[in-house]
């Protein structure tokens, strides 16, 4: 192989490029396959009905690149849509309070758990199941049905559409989950904040020894996700106008995977925030594949959804150990 | 070109969806409409996801069995927008327009919950002067049966002050969890069970094994009335495990198809359809065993 | 300076603190719940809410030792649910046609597979153990829902199939029985070979344990394997208790409580040192919860809640960071 | 030398469960000194720094910074207070660059984000003091223990500070690299720093020190200038008895006569290695000599199979092939101490006893190499052997010193009775005493009275050592052998010539 195949192999962001190459061929067999697949809109689409994933999946990299695990991330995207439900509807706030109110809710919902984690030296996975259990329970103790939600406010931002060109269009949603992706990628790889989050994702032990500020960075991962899990609430909230208990169920399971997909090392240390995006994409791909199919029983949805999630992972995967032994 | 109906199902979580789904698979075929069916894992985000790539596909009409009430307006809109009719089964939707949707055909949760009460209430008529302790099987948190049957029994038992929900639990829809909460319920030994109300036939099922294995009769010591009318439940009936069931249709698949075709036809259709819904009693399970098609 | 190698007190064992969560959960629950320790023979078995805890905990310990193991070698398995599920479905199809046995061993040999595929994906392919086995997760429970056509299949014979998860020896449950044996066995395995101190090795420094002649990806690959058959022993004895197999219900969640059991346990999601001991005391501190709260009447709506309080305040006092913090307050 | 300290501890006192690592420790330390930490393996002095450093918090006792009381109770306060340290183990996170270790917790930045350029030149910039240029931009796991220790070093001298710490920075670097540390070391002391320096070498001690604090068991014997010390009172005072005076005795039979155990031809790996063929006789110790990065280390982990070879093949009694794992070495008879302990070696956890037991029993497959009471009595007879310094055989090796974590593992090495053993750096962190006794043993394993000994594989970066235990030794220079030399062929003086030989000239 030539040398320039070596450089591109050796670098570090090869498992994220060979993520976005996979996707590229995925949809181009969906647009052999299915007709109407391949148009502006059917991609803008991914973006709109994943933008609360793509959000999720941002503040997750942090997690997961700091070396932890948060699968709160699904019951704070639900109890967001469930307070702010509540507080618009049943309290009568002004939609912009509401918003920061649950903003910040978010935020210090995962900051607790952060604290519980470092101070207490507990695990991650236990700590954020718990918080997992409890914000869902959180939800029920509001209603356990679901409340309409008509703000004006939200239902305009719900249902404006920006257009793009040729009658494509997007939705305010998707471009503030496309701006949380800007911002992410500019914290993780331009402030020292980022960068402690990847040092102690590298070894937590040395970190501590180099002086960095562990206990903050961990606190502040966490709160970052839960600030991220609550937008995605809002986000998810703008999408359904509703705030309902049994929103999303098992997204956290979808956002880690989206994550590693993407190309982020669980252990921590490794990847890049950009790849939730590939990852997002790659999920909410396989998704619309199904949906124009459309002749799929339940059963085969699922199974052709492990296949496929195996050979992209697979497919990753062999690429990349090649890459170790060239 | 045949007509492309494009439907999104709820799931496969339970033998009342898989036989709701075989329904609408085999009218489709029967009425030569192309059926485009998306299955939504019990994800209201993937019915979304569903019905805007169905907008894409430019079908002809959209159908879907909302996971949930609330949360449809932007979506329909952009169906309307496309020119797409929308119809509904099985569970409505609250939409601030109801001309986003054409109409809605399926069953009534709070009026099965209502039925079930009703017979609970006849029973209790012929012992005047006992009290009756009912216990309550509850299906998932959150979800709409659960809500709505919930809703429908209290409201009707209320007029009978003898009737008394002493305990109320999730079973989860399940079997194993309905048994695992019966099991729970027959330790407690202050007040005696009089009555099982489970919101769907698996969990009494479940809870019908519970209470053999405590040494009881189902149906004769306990009172078991359930909802659906799966065929697991006639069975149980016919052995006289189980006193009745409230039925709740999942063989919408002709009248769907009917529908669509009357849609698309641009053919006047009611806004509220509702199918045809029996309570069966134990008495007449075993001749209406046969007829079970799920 | 070199005093002498000090035992550590009986009360530092590292089981001390969960079977003194489970305790103080049992004693809370006998204090609110009049006659929950209640025990009485009825029909030559024992009956009451203690056998009900170990019997309902049965599946869900024979999960957890095999989850044990995995997080031992830093590793996790998500799809164990959709395992118990493959197991089920399997077990109850062939039951009536192919008999007892016959149908045993297809189930035991589906998770087998299950296991195999799982140890393919982790130890050879590299892949990360959490996306490895989300493929399982997701697919398996389709397959499991592709063999019943979506229905779930009840069991009508033979009667010999209800007593792994519903019969009686020696008035106690027979799942315990199934549970006591595995323990054991595995107990024995870690004990008796090395294959414990390889299992820690590998999970703890992998690097320098293939340095020192450890095979590392075999001991991934048997981890994954067992923890695969332990799950197809919970299906088993899931089906066998309700009579039938709901492919889309059956262990549903299971995973996630053998993960918290493992680590209510003592383990650690960073591999290492584990406790059989441990994992099972966890289990039963997560069933003894889930019965406490059927038996207050804690309405649906808040049970989460109340589980989420429990557990953070069991592993809260279970962490040494906890100790410290109380003797300086 | 002013008279007022700038950092002094007094009365301090430290406990780990079962163990009393300081007592009534106290040290001084002077502006524009360099004060020397001498002690034996497991005397306390890392844990010392470690307290000083807000690490691990003292039971009893006081710090005082100028004369004012500081209670670090974090890393970050340290340095905030002007402290500056290098702990024993290189403790910097391996997936983030160079640059980004070097500067991380004080990055450069502008408008209000972190200025990669500034960031890269910074780093270079330090390591040129070192003499160090290496691409700044690549992870820090790309490099060997060896750089990874100078940048370790370079972050500490990034920011002036008051006080700087070092904990046997040098261990695992060669003469040239040490000379350069030194160097840079002499004028930062001139500049009124206050330098304090953990090393296990004498020599190196006497070079640089001012002053010297000894410590013993976990409490301090003394503190003395460095002029007004002797070696042997020095050496004395650390183990607290009159050595004995006679040299290591050298036994002067020829070896190498023994059979072949190990022969490598053209063994070669891309990037790694130059082909390189060897021979390794029954009984005798073949030494590899080089400077860093010459290709020692990776020339250790082909013969082992740590890594697979791209070319060429090994040649053991019998078998002849390339090792596709460490495996296939170990059951072929060979064993690798590996130079990264931490990384490579101890598996922290576990006790000191399953440390020792693991390669045997790796061996032995799944069915047990020896019972319980075996393996403890294999384990005693071990730690009594080589003098490891542990409350108990069941002690983590994790709580070991640096120095006691080693021996653990050359004895993982010694159970296997292996016909040949490659030591990386085995006397890397142990101190004087424990050294001449390694060397003794590693000759006496080669060389035995009863019969074949050992084939032993000898890599140090101090070249005395080398020479000193070797029979043959193997110059290395940029990856490729630059010639094989018998004992007594070569003086140090003549080592450094071959090794520092240009290219050219041995082509010509
Ligand atoms: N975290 C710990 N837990 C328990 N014991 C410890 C711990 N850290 C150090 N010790 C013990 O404290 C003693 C002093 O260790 P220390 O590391 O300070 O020695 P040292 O002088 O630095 O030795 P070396 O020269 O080998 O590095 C040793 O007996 C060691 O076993
Ligand atoms: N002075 C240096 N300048 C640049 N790179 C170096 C230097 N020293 C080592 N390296 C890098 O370290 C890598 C590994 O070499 P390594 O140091 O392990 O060889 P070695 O001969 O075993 O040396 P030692 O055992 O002394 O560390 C090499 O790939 C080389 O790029
Ligand atoms: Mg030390
Ligand atoms: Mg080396």
């Amino acid at each position: 192989m030539t040398p320039r195949w070596h450089a591109i192999t050796g670098a570090p962001s090869f498992t994220t490029w060979v993520s976005v190459v996979l996707m590229g061929l995925l949809f181009a067999a969906g647009a052999t396959a299915y007709t109407g697949f391949a148009s502006t809109q059917v991609v803008l689409n991914l973006l709109i009905d994943n933008a609360f994933l793509l959000v999720i999946a941002v503040g997750m990299s942090f997690v997961i690149l700091s070396g932890g695990i948060d699968l709160s991330v699904g019951s704070v995207l639900a109890l967001t849509t469930m307070v702010a439900a509540w507080l618009l509807q049943v309290a009568h706030w002004p939609a912009e309070a509401v918003i920061v109110l649950v903003l910040l809710g978010g935020a210090a919902f995962g900051a607790l758990q952060g604290v519980v984690i470092h101070v207490f030296r507990l695990q991650p996975f236990i700590v954020t199941l718990a918080g997992m259990f409890l914000a869902r329970g959180l939800c029920f103790l509001i209603s356990v049905d679901s409340i309409t939600i008509d703000a004006p406010l939200f239902v305009t931002l719900s249902q404006t559409q920006i257009p793009l060109w040729g009658g494509a269009f997007l939705s305010p949603g998707a471009v503030i989950a496309l701006a949380v992706l800007g911002v992410g990628l500019w914290v993780a790889h331009a402030t020292a904040f980022g960068r402690t989050v990847y040092a102690l994702g590298g070894n937590e032990a040395s970190a501590l020894m180099m002086g960095l500020p562990v206990g903050r960075t961990k606190v502040a991962v966490y709160a970052l996700s839960g600030l991220c899990a609550s937008l995605a609430g809002l986000l998810f909230a703008f999408y359904m106008l509703s705030g309902y208990g049994q929103h999303a169920q098992g997204v956290e399971l979808d956002a880690i995977a989206a994550v590693v997909i993407g190309g982020t090392v669980l252990t921590g240390g490794y990847g890049y925030v950009a790849g939730a995006l590939s990852g997002v994409l790659v999920l909410g791909l396989i998704q619309t594949l199904i949906a124009f199919d459309g002749t799929l029983s339940s059963w085969w949805t699922k199974i052709v959804i492990g296949g496929l999630l195996f050979v992209f992972c697979a497919v990753q995967r062999l690429l990349s150990l090649k890459k170790a032994h060239a | 070109a045949p007509l492309v109906l494009g439907f999104s199902q709820v799931g496969a979580e339970s033998e009342w969806r898989t036989a709701n789904t075989a329904s609408i698979k085999a009218a489709a075929k029967e009425a030569g409409i192309t059926l485009k069916f998306a299955d939504a894992q019990q994800k209201q985000e993937n019915q979304v996801k569903a019905i805007r790539s169905f907008i894409a596909q430019k079908v002809d009409v959209i159908a879907f069995s909302p996971v949930v009430e609330s949360g449809w307006d932007t979506v329909l809109k952009e169906a309307k927008a496309a020119g797409i009719p929308v119809i509904l089964t099985d569970r409505s939707v609250k939409v601030a327009d109801p001309s986003l949707y054409v109409t809605f055909i399926g069953s009534d949760f709070v009026e099965e919950g209502r039925k079930a009460a009703r017979w609970v209430l006849e029973r209790a008529a012929k012992a005047p002067n006992a009290a009756l302790n009912i216990v309550e099987l509850q299906g998932t948190v959150g979800s709409a049966p659960a809500i709505d049957r919930k809703k429908g029994f209290e409201e009707v038992i209320k007029a009978n002050p003898k009737l008394q929900i002493i305990r109320s639990q999730s079973g989860e829809f399940t079997r194993a969890k309905g048994k695992e909460v019966m099991e729970s319920f027959l330790k407690q030994r202050d007040k005696k069970i009089d009555v099982l109300f489970a919101h769907n036939d698996d969990m009494a099922i479940g809870a019908i094994q519970a209470i053999e294995e405590a040494g009881l009769k189902p149906g004769v010591d306990i009172l078991i009335v359930s909802i659906d009318g799966v065929r697991g439940a006639f069975e149980a009936m016919k052995a006289g495990k189980l006193n009745v069931t409230v039925e709740c249709n999942p063989l919408l698949g002709p009248q769907l198809m009917q529908l669509a075709k009357d849609v698309v036809a641009k053919k006047p259709v009611e806004k509220r359809i509702t199918v045809n819904e029996g309570v069966f009693p134990a008495e007449v399970a075993a001749k209406e065993l046969p007829n079970r098609k799920y | 300076m070199s005093t002498p190698p000090a035992r550590p007190p009986a009360w530092r064992h590292p089981l001390v603190r969960p079977l003194a969560a489970l305790l103080l959960l049992l004693a809370f629950a006998a204090a609110s719940v009049p006659g929950f320790l209640h025990l009485e023979v009825k029909d030559g078995h024992l009956y009451g809410n203690l056998v009900d805890i170990l019997h309902r905990a049965a599946p869900l310990m024979l999960a957890a030792l095999g989850m044990t193991l995995v997080i031992a070698t830093r590793g996790i398995d998500v799809s164990v649910g959709a395992v118990v599920a493959i197991s089920a479905t399997v077990g109850c199809v062939l039951v009536g046609s192919q008999g007892l046995a016959a149908a045993v061993a297809a189930a035991l040999g589906a998770a087998l597979l299950c296991g195999l595929w799982n140890g393919l994906l982790v130890s050879v392919l590299g892949l990360q153990p959490i996306i490895a086995t989300l493929i399982l997760m997701v697919a398996g429970r389709g397959l499991a829902q592709l063999l019943t056509d979506g229905q779930i299949i009840t069991v009508y014979e033979p009667a010999s199939f209800f007593w792994l998860g519903g019969g009686y020896l020696l008035g106690l449950p027979v799942s315990l029985f199934v549970v006591a044996v595995v323990a054991g066995l595995t107990a024995l395995l870690m004990r008796r070979t090395a294959l414990g101190l390889f299992i820690q090795t590998v999970g703890i420094n992998p690097v320098a344990a293939r340095l020192a002649g450890v095979h590392t990806a075999a001991i991934v690959f048997f981890v994954y394997v067992y923890c695969s058959l332990g799950a197809g022993l919970a299906g088993l004895v899931i089906a066998s208790n309700i009579k039938s197999a709901d492919a889309n219900n059956a262990g549903l969640l299971l995973e996630l409580d053998a993960i918290l059991a493992v680590t209510l346990g003592g383990g650690q999601l960073s591999g290492g040192k584990f406790s059989l001991a441990g994992s099972l005391v966890g289990a039963l501190i997560i069933q003894t919860l889930t019965s406490t709260i059927y038996a207050l009447g804690v309405p649906p709506q808040v049970t989460m809640v109340v589980k989420a309080m429990v557990v953070f305040a069991v592993c809260i006092s279970q962490s040494s960071a906890w100790s410290t913090w109380r003797k300086k307050a | 030398m002013s008279t007022q300290p700038v950092l002094a501890l007094s009365g301090l006192h430290k406990s780990f469960p079962g163990v009393k690592a300081l007592s009534n420790v106290s040290l001084r330390l002077f502006p524009g000194e360099v004060h020397a930490l001498m002690g034996q393996n497991g005397a306390g002095k890392s844990t010392l720094i470690k307290v000083l450093t807000g690490l691990y918090q003292p039971d009893a006792g006081t710090i005082t910074l100028d004369g004012q009381p500081i209670a670090p109770k974090r890393t970050e306060d340290a340095q905030d207070l002007g402290i500056r340290t290098v702990y024993q183990e290189v403790n910097l996170c391996p997936n983030l660059s160079v640059a980004e270790n070097i500067c991380a917790g004080r990055f450069p930045r502008r408008w209000g984000r972190i200025d990669w350029a500034a960031v890269h030149a910074e780093a270079r910039r330090v390591l040129a003091q070192m003499d160090l240029d290496i691409d700044v931009a690549a992870p820090l796991s790309r490099y060997s223990l060896s750089v990874q220790q100078m940048v370790a070093i370079a972050r500490a001298l990034r920011i002036s500070a008051r006080v700087l710490i070092l904990d046997e920075p040098t261990s695992s670097l060669d003469e040239a690299a040490v000379q350069r540390l030194f160097t840079v070391l002499r004028r930062l002391r001139d500049q009124g720093l206050a330098i304090l320096f953990v090393t296990h070498f004498l020599d190196q001690t006497y070079a640089l020190a001012d002053r010297i604090t000894v410590m013993r068991n976990g409490e301090t014997e003394g503190e003395y200038l460095a002029s007004e010390l002797s070696r042997l009172a020095l050496v004395n005072k650390m183990v607290g008895a009159a050595p004995d005076q006679q040299p290591s005795r050298l036994d002067s039979r020829s070896a190498g006569t023994g059979e072949p155990v190990l022969r490598a031809e053209g063994l070669a790996r891309r990037g790694a290695l130059q082909p390189l063929d060897l021979e390794l006789r029954q009984g005798e110790v073949l030494g590899l000599a080089g400077l860093l990065g010459s290709g020692r280390t990776e020339a250790a982990r082909l013969l082992f199979g740590a890594d697979t070879a791209d070319a060429g093949h090994v040649e053991t009694r019998g078998r002849r092939g390339r090792w596709h794992s460490p495996r296939e070495a170990i059951a072929a008879g060979i064993a690798f101490c590996s130079e990264d302990r931490k990384h490579e070696g101890a598996i922290l956890d576990l006790s000191v006893r399953e440390n020792i037991v693991l390669a045997l029993q790796a061996r032995a497959g799944l069915r047990l190499a020896l019972g319980r009471e075996e393996q403890q009595a294999l384990a005693e007879d071990y730690i009594r052997r080589l003098g490891i310094k542990t409350a108990s055989a069941d002690t983590p090796i994790g709580q070991l010193s640096g120095g006691n974590q080693q021996k653990a593992l050359l004895a993982r090495w010694l159970a296997t009775q292996p016909a040949v053993l490659i030591l990386d750096e085995p006397t890397r962190g142990i101190d004087v005493r424990a050294k001449e006794d390694l060397m003794d043993q590693v000759r006496a394993l080669a060389h035995r009275e009863d019969g074949p000994g050992m084939a032993i594989v000898f890599i140090s970066s101090e070249l005395p050592e080398v020479l000193h235990c070797s029979d043959r030794v193997l110059v290395l220079r940029d990856r490729r052998a630059a010639g094989v030399y018998r004992r007594g062929e070569l003086d140090e003086r003549s080592v450094l010539e071959v090794i520092a030989a240009e290219p050219a000239a041995q082509a010509a």
